[in-house]
């Protein structure tokens, strides 16, 4: 498999700030990967690097094994999908998505074609004569998308792309995004702070921190087996138990995460593990109840089935679960 | 966003920034070179000597100084006026909508946009046919009527930045228009305010051409460096005269900027 | 916390500010009539009814001997206004405005594309100051100080001979039209101090529209391909355009209607500004000025019509 | 409008639009001042409008707020067809009986035997050149300012003349055709018929293409002389005095076809509201030592013949240099009329005005 | 229970916009009541029309059992906490929070005292002296809420306040506010258009869309029982079952709903229903999987808990659920 792009302890510094720290990284081509990270984690650093906006202070990035150093970013064959698309207000949206086209130097009519098939791709066909003001959120952002792709990037950068959608056109985007990238086989470098997003649609996941990768793995890794604690309470709302209540349960580590679904509101079955405590909160969330349990002062949630029944808050209740969904942690 | 602007500049461009901006400060030089020339009459170049005699000759010179307050009287009112006319208007337009809202703003441009020549010779007319004596006050009139619109665009300016749910929440909390007004509206276009005061001081006290239509016999500064420039006595004087007032201009232009800087950072974080 | 609201409706405020404030909040007519009203007595009554005074006047005659305004209606003066003499006296102001705008903005553009786009700190604070100084700094002298540079014997003749280039100035001088004695007595001059004067009404807009250009729409362009030069031309200037329109209004204006400038530096031959003031002026012909006003009131408005549907008046 | 019966006291104030260098309290001289003891006697304070132009002068009196004018023969009588100035009493006016006989009933400012002011000073248009280009050989005709040739210092006058921004300079034109084409029978140059008139724009068309900037303010035409290589340019007497004054290489002549010139009158606004400061200004005007300052300042001739001699500033030969023998010679300025003396019908004024923009502005 | 906001056929038009359309609204005092709707359906203007910036154009409003129809905004004992939470950027935190107090003529000491209390109570002591600019997002909106609540409002108005938070900070926020409201017993009116964040706070939802209410009710049932289908689109990611399919059920209704959580990829036990199909998409969502699956065309989403294994793409499976979980819904 081709590697399409890779960093090599690569990180860029702004004065006193490491926006990224050292990082090692290798996409192979034709995967959709996803950048998972809190606000100001080093995430558009990494996108801005690889489409030639920034230059790295150390270390050495290649894309599709060639040196990416020193080369302008519109001389790369990486396109980006901004954040807030940053369509051309004063350009049609059918020259907005000609715009690579025209620049490259493609005729008028081969590339008023080639625009309209990219937006027939979108699935906007016929809104080639409006501007970007006129278009909603949604659309805007899928002429964002048909402006990168008419271009056939080998890397397609995507800087959360939906995250000034609203819930249900998201979903709906996510959906269409996935299968647009299985049809055309473009590699795809997703960023996200939203954790459902990225395991749902990523191939492979990187969590950064702080400028620095904590865990790059397949998202079931990612969310069953957080390698740290940031990993463990940053992806999905993990219950973290500390040494203390970890020792009690027989595991020798110093934090170990539990996820809430793992867990279950009854008496331990057969090799299960369990814990008594008393109800301290209950939500309903739609699919399932979301019931809080106060163990010795630890506070663990569990995602109960929407079907079973609540109990009252304050009522003393038993936890159980499997040994293996304890997972312990490092440190950091 | 960050980055592109920490790139460096272009070498053309920055070469042609930096000959555009020497074109415009080779006369100011200039001004400031003849300030001290020793040579009364002529302005010959290179200037024979170079003496500081001339401030003094300025300083002790009574029609400099009748000039220099008349001037300075007249952009106060006149800055005044725009003020409270300026504002009343930006806060008309950007706070409310009516039926010919457009129609007023076009209204309040105007006087900029068309050429002062226009404004001077029609209030100058107008104020013949009234028969009002061309005085102290007519030059006021004139001088206010063109400054109101830049109190207005940095007002306006303002007003669009300042969240309109300010407003609300101040309302929502309790404070009534006025309360509203003194204790949220005036400190959040405030320094755009004085910035727009500011300018239009400096706009009035430089005037000439509207001034010339609507003045009687008294001369404001520009007035008296025109009579000056056409019959010299002493030509350096003026000099020194035009000279000082780059230099009094300095401060208040560079706090105008930091007022309306620092203003918008403000402004900006309730958006 | 000490205050309880007992009711939903919290007590009135006793004040007389109080009471005016409802009275406002439940007629908003009123408040907008108080907001409104002064701005719209001066500027609408005052400025405008002056305005209409003067155009009113341009369809009364002068007597020709003893300089007295005859209050008669009659389209003579426009008949005089269209004379060839006046025609020429348009046209060349007309195209002096067009020419001084273009080049301004010419000249004013990198300067504030680099005050937009890279100057940080103080370094912009400086810029601003850089462009305000000769704003504010005294027209007339500025004017006499090119005068001195413009003149035959002037600095800038100084200069070439130093340079050993008196050729090329009167090369220059030599070509019809733009060319003439010395640079001080030619339209070239004139041209230069228009430009000089009033360029730096142009850098501001220009910079302000140019500030508005979020950075990323030139990385898109950048990340779709375009090279500088293109993104320049594609989305860069037509972005920039709505401020290069609100700058030119300043420009245009100030040169249509400067009568200093051209008295000062130039070959006598009038410009528009001139002709006004020499006609309400020098002559007395107040009607006659009236109708040469109604040149620039038709193309301002014309002109102002176009910016504000470019949407220029967000950037002035 | 019946002129004033009696003196009454001075109202203090006095303002006054006159020619730049007319009325001088000391400020660029200290020894040309006639106005400081005229307050002090008086008690009436002087302000003064300068004009350049005798429209200027016009609608400035069209516009009021003035008490008197230093009005030319062009503008005079077109201030009394529009009742802009009022007739005045001789018998109040103790000077009246020492004034020039040939300048008492001028016609510049009486109408039907009605006086409408009193006679200023007066001069020629003369013929100043830079005695550098000229290299000791002066010029004896207008022609270097009309026509097109080669200086003694060997280049051409194209660009290095200048002439006057008023529509009255018409009449110079006609002056040098009086002498140059005699054929067209002009009697007067301000009494021109159609085809004299066509003429004398066409000689003017020409000049413009030799002059590069027309003057009308006496101190921008020193400053081009001596900064922008003009050489040779109809004046007045004053700016030749200024520059002499300064040691600037210059002269002037009178030149052969003989020249135009004005004569002013000092006349009183009809609505004036200070007319016993006015009427006192008058007769302080021609007191012989004024006349004689003034004559000496602005380089003119005095109405006032006493004012010739023992005059310390004018000199007893200052009349002689300034052309009060050549009184004859003069043709002064008057307001062009259709129906003129000399022939049956003329070109308005109004024309001159309009033709000569024209002509300046000329493509 | 006394009623604290009443709308008795409330409109509100924006010329031929019908921002809000004959709404029938009664809020009991204590209550916490969430507004629910997709962008534009008139939420906001639902809550203007409470705290008074706007006039209703037809119908009735009563607070309290007084009417509303004339009392400006500054004379209502009702607080909004704002999206952009519309902080006062030139005064201090402290000072923002006094506002209310100082309008209302209260000493400057006890104001202070009031206001330090206030931010004590959001969990923000000793910031008071710091600028709004100075916060971070999460923080600047406690500030907000603090501000509303030291004047002691009988009604409080809550528009979006989280929107602009990232989702850990969310969670964290939507507990808080919601103790703070049953510790206070203040009458909450919250407007969100995510569905998670109603159905876990709120007493009461109302479902707006295109100015109307769609349903009004329980989470619970807004969630389990939709009443059209625009409701159960958009509360949750139900599947609709068209009337073909219902028929097919033995369900006589034009449509109905089903919740993935209730649908099971087994065959059928006992009186459960059962459908057959193949699997058309698979998604890894952390604690479930998302497994689509084509029953003759209509696509059919299985919430399936992470645990159980997930069948292949393509392959035939049959999908069951109980006669219960499907709802029969009104056309609209
Ligand atoms: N040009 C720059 N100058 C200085 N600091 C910068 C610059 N660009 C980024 N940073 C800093 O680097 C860090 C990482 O920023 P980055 O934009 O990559 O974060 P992110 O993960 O994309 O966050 P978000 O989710 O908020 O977009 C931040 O602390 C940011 O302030
Ligand atoms: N002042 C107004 N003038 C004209 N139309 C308005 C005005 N205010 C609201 N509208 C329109 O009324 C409709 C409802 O707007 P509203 O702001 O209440 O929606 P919303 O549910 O709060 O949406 P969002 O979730 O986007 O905030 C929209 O179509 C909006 O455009
Ligand atoms: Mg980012
Ligand atoms: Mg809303």
């Amino acid at each position: 498999m081709t590697t399409a792009v890779l960093f090599d302890t690569v990180s860029r510094h702004f004065g006193a700030v490491r926006a990224v720290d050292r990082v090692n990284l290798s996409i192979a081509e034709g995967e959709f990967f996803a950048m998972l990270g809190p606000s100001g984690s080093g995430k558009t650093t990494c996108l801005r690097l690889m489409a030639g906006f920034e230059q790295p202070t150390n270390g050495h990035i290649e894309i599709f094994g060639e040196t990416a150093e020193g080369v302008p970013p519109y001389r790369r064959s990486v396109n980006t999908v901004f954040q807030d698309y940053a369509l051309f207000p004063h350009l049609s949206i059918l020259d907005n998505v000609a715009y690579g086209l025209m620049v490259k130097g493609v005729g008028r009519e081969e590339r008023r074609k080639a625009a309209e098939d990219a937006l027939a791709m979108v699935k906007l066909p016929g809104y080639g004569t409006r501007r970007p003001g006129q278009l909603s959120g949604g659309q805007r952002q899928r002429v964002a998308l048909a402006r990168a792709l008419v271009n056939k990037p080998k890397v397609l950068l995507l800087d959360e792309p939906l995250g000034a959608l609203d819930l249900k056109l998201r979903e709906q985007m996510q959906e269409e995004l996935k299968s647009l990238q299985k049809s055309l086989g473009i590699t795809f470098v997703f960023v996200t702070h939203d954790q459902g997003e990225a395991l749902s649609m990523a191939d492979r996941i990187a969590v950064f921190n702080e400028g620095r990768i904590q865990q790059l793995g397949l998202p079931e890794d990612v969310y069953n087996q957080p390698k740290t604690r940031f990993v463990a309470d940053f992806v999905g709302s993990s219950n973290v138990l500390s040494a203390k209540l970890c020792q009690r349960l027989g595991l020798n580590a110093s934090f170990a995460s539990l996820r809430p679904e793992a867990v279950a509101i009854a008496p331990a079955a057969d090799g299960a593990l369990s814990l008594s405590g008393t109800v301290a909160g209950r939500s309903f969330l739609g699919a399932t109840n979301r019931i809080v349990v106060d163990v010795d002062g630890t506070r663990i949630a569990v995602a109960s089935p929407a079907a079973q029944s609540v109990p009252a808050i304050g009522s003393p209740v038993t936890i159980s679960f499997a040994a293996r969904d304890l997972h312990p942690m490092e440190d950091a | 966003m960050r980055s592109e602007k920490s790139n460096r500049a272009p070498l053309g461009l920055k070469i042609a920034a930096a000959a555009g901006l020497a074109f415009m400060h080779v006369p100011i030089l200039l001004i400031f070179l003849y300030a001290f020339t020793t040579e009364e009459k002529t302005y010959q170049f290179p200037p024979p000597g170079l003496t500081t005699q001339w401030f003094a000759v300025a300083w002790s010179r009574p029609d400099v100084w009748a000039a220099l307050t008349l001037s300075v009287k007249v952009a106060a009112i006149a800055t005044g006026a725009a003020l409270i006319l300026g504002t009343l208007c930006a806060a008309a337009i950007s706070q409310t909508r009516f039926f010919g809202r457009e129609t007023v703003s076009l209204l309040v441009i105007l006087p900029i946009a068309l050429p002062g020549i226009i404004t001077g010779i029609a209030l100058r007319s107008a104020f013949s046919m009234a028969d009002i004596p061309f005085s102290f006050w007519t030059i006021v009139l004139g001088h206010a009527t063109f400054c109101i619109v830049v109190v207005y665009n940095n007002a306006v300016a303002r007003f669009r930045r300042i969240s309109g749910s300010l407003i609300e929440a101040s309302m929502d909390l309790g404070a009534d228009g006025f309360q509203t007004f003194r204790y949220v509206i005036l400190p959040n276009i405030g320094t755009a305010l004085l910035a727009g005061g500011m300018l239009a001081f400096a706009l009035s006290f430089d005037e000439v051409i509207v001034t010339t239509f609507t003045a009687g016999q008294q001369s404001t500064l520009p007035i008296w460096m025109l009579e000056e420039l056409i019959r010299p006595r002493q030509r350096p004087v003026t000099n020194v005269v035009a000279m000082i007032v780059v230099i009094v201009t300095f401060l208040p232009i560079l706090g105008a900027y930091y007022l309306t800087r620092d203003g918008d950072q403000i402004a900006g974080a309730g958006k | 916390m000490t205050i309880v609201a007992e009711s939903f409706v919290l007590p009135e405020r006793r004040s007389a500010a109080g009471r005016l404030s409802d009275f406002f909040w439940r007629h908003p007519h009123v408040l907008l009539t108080v907001l409104l009203g002064p701005p719209l007595l001066w500027l609408g009554v005052v400025y405008l009814g002056s305005l209409f005074a003067l155009l009113l006047q341009s369809f009364f005659s002068i007597d020709e001997f003893s300089g007295l305004i005859n209050y008669e209606f009659t389209l003579a003066t426009y008949r005089q206004l269209l004379s060839e003499a006046n025609l020429d006296i348009i046209l060349r102001t007309v195209s002096m405005a067009a020419l001084v705008t273009l080049v301004s903005a010419f000249i004013a553009f990198p300067i504030a594309y680099y005050a937009a786009r890279y100057a940080r700190g103080k370094w912009k604070a400086l810029f601003y100051l850089a462009v305000m100084l000769p704003l504010w700094s005294s027209y007339l002298v500025k004017v006499y100080a090119w005068k001195l540079i413009l003149a035959k014997e002037g600095i800038l003749t100084w200069v070439f001979e130093k340079l050993n280039l008196l050729w090329l100035l009167d090369a220059w001088l030599a070509l019809p039209i733009v060319g003439g004695n010395s640079l001080s007595v030619s339209y070239t001059g004139t041209f230069i101090v228009f430009v000089y004067v009033w360029m730096p009404f142009m850098i501001l807009p220009i910079q302000a529209a140019l500030e508005r250009v979020p950075a990323n729409l030139i990385e898109a362009s950048s990340d779709l391909g375009g090279t500088p030069a293109q993104t320049f031309r594609h989305v860069l200037f037509p972005l920039a355009l709505p401020g290069i329109v609100a700058g030119s209004i300043f420009t245009f204006s100030l040169t249509l209607g400067d009568y200093i400038i051209p008295q000062i530096i130039g070959s006598s031959r009038l410009f528009i500004g001139q002709a006004v003031y020499a006609q309400q002026g020098t002559a007395g012909n107040i009607p006659l000025a009236a109708a040469f006003t109604v040149v620039p009131i038709v193309i301002m408005g014309a002109y102002l019509w176009m910016a504000k549907r470019m949407g220029a008046f967000d950037a002035l | 409008q019946e002129p004033l019966k009696e003196l009454g006291q001075g109202e203090g104030q006095l303002s006054i639009v006159a020619w730049p260098g007319y009325i001088e309290r000391g400020e660029t001289d200290k020894s040309y001042d006639w106005v400081t003891e005229f307050e002090k006697k008086s008690g009436c304070k002087v302000s003064v409008k300068t004009a350049a132009t005798s429209d200027e002068m016009v609608a400035l009196m069209n516009e009021g707020g003035f008490d008197l004018v230093t009005a030319s023969g062009d503008a005079s009588l077109r201030l009394v067809a529009g009742k802009r100035v009022q007739p005045i009493n001789t018998a109040l006016i103790p000077s009246w009986k020492t004034i020039d006989e040939r300048m008492q009933n001028a016609p510049w400012h009486t109408v039907n035997d009605v006086h409408y002011g009193t006679p200023y000073v007066w001069g020629p248009n003369v013929l100043m050149y830079n005695t550098e280009a000229f290299k000791g050989q002066p010029p004896k005709s207008w022609n270097v300012v009309f026509e097109e040739m080669t200086l003694p210092d060997g280049k051409s006058n194209k660009g290095r003349i200048q002439a006057y921004d008023g529509p009255i300079h018409v009449a110079d034109a006609a002056n040098y055709l009086m002498a140059h084409k005699p054929e067209l029978g002009i009697k007067d140059p301000y009494e021109l018929n159609e085809e004299q008139y066509k003429a004398a724009l066409d000689l003017l068309r020409v000049q413009r293409t030799l002059v590069g900037r027309y003057w009308h303010d006496a101190m921008i035409q020193i400053d081009d002389f001596k900064n922008e290589g003009v050489v040779a340019s109809g004046t007045w007497p004053f700016q030749v005095n200024l520059m002499l004054a300064e040691k600037q290489p210059i002269e002037s002549v009178f030149p052969e076809e003989g020249v135009t010139g004005w004569a002013d009158t000092t006349m009183l606004h009809a609505d004036s509201e200070h007319p016993n400061c006015a009427y006192m200004w008058m007769e302080h005007t021609l007191a012989p030592k004024v006349q004689g300052d003034v004559s000496a300042w602005f380089g003119a001739n005095p109405s006032v013949g006493a004012a010739c001699k023992g005059n310390e500033l004018l000199t007893d030969e200052g009349c002689q240099a300034n052309g009060y023998n050549d009184f004859d010679k003069v043709k002064f300025w008057k307001t062009p009329v259709a129906k003129c003396a000399s022939q049956s019908e003329c070109v308005p004024y109004h024309r001159w005005v309009s033709d000569y923009i024209g002509v300046i502005g000329g493509r």
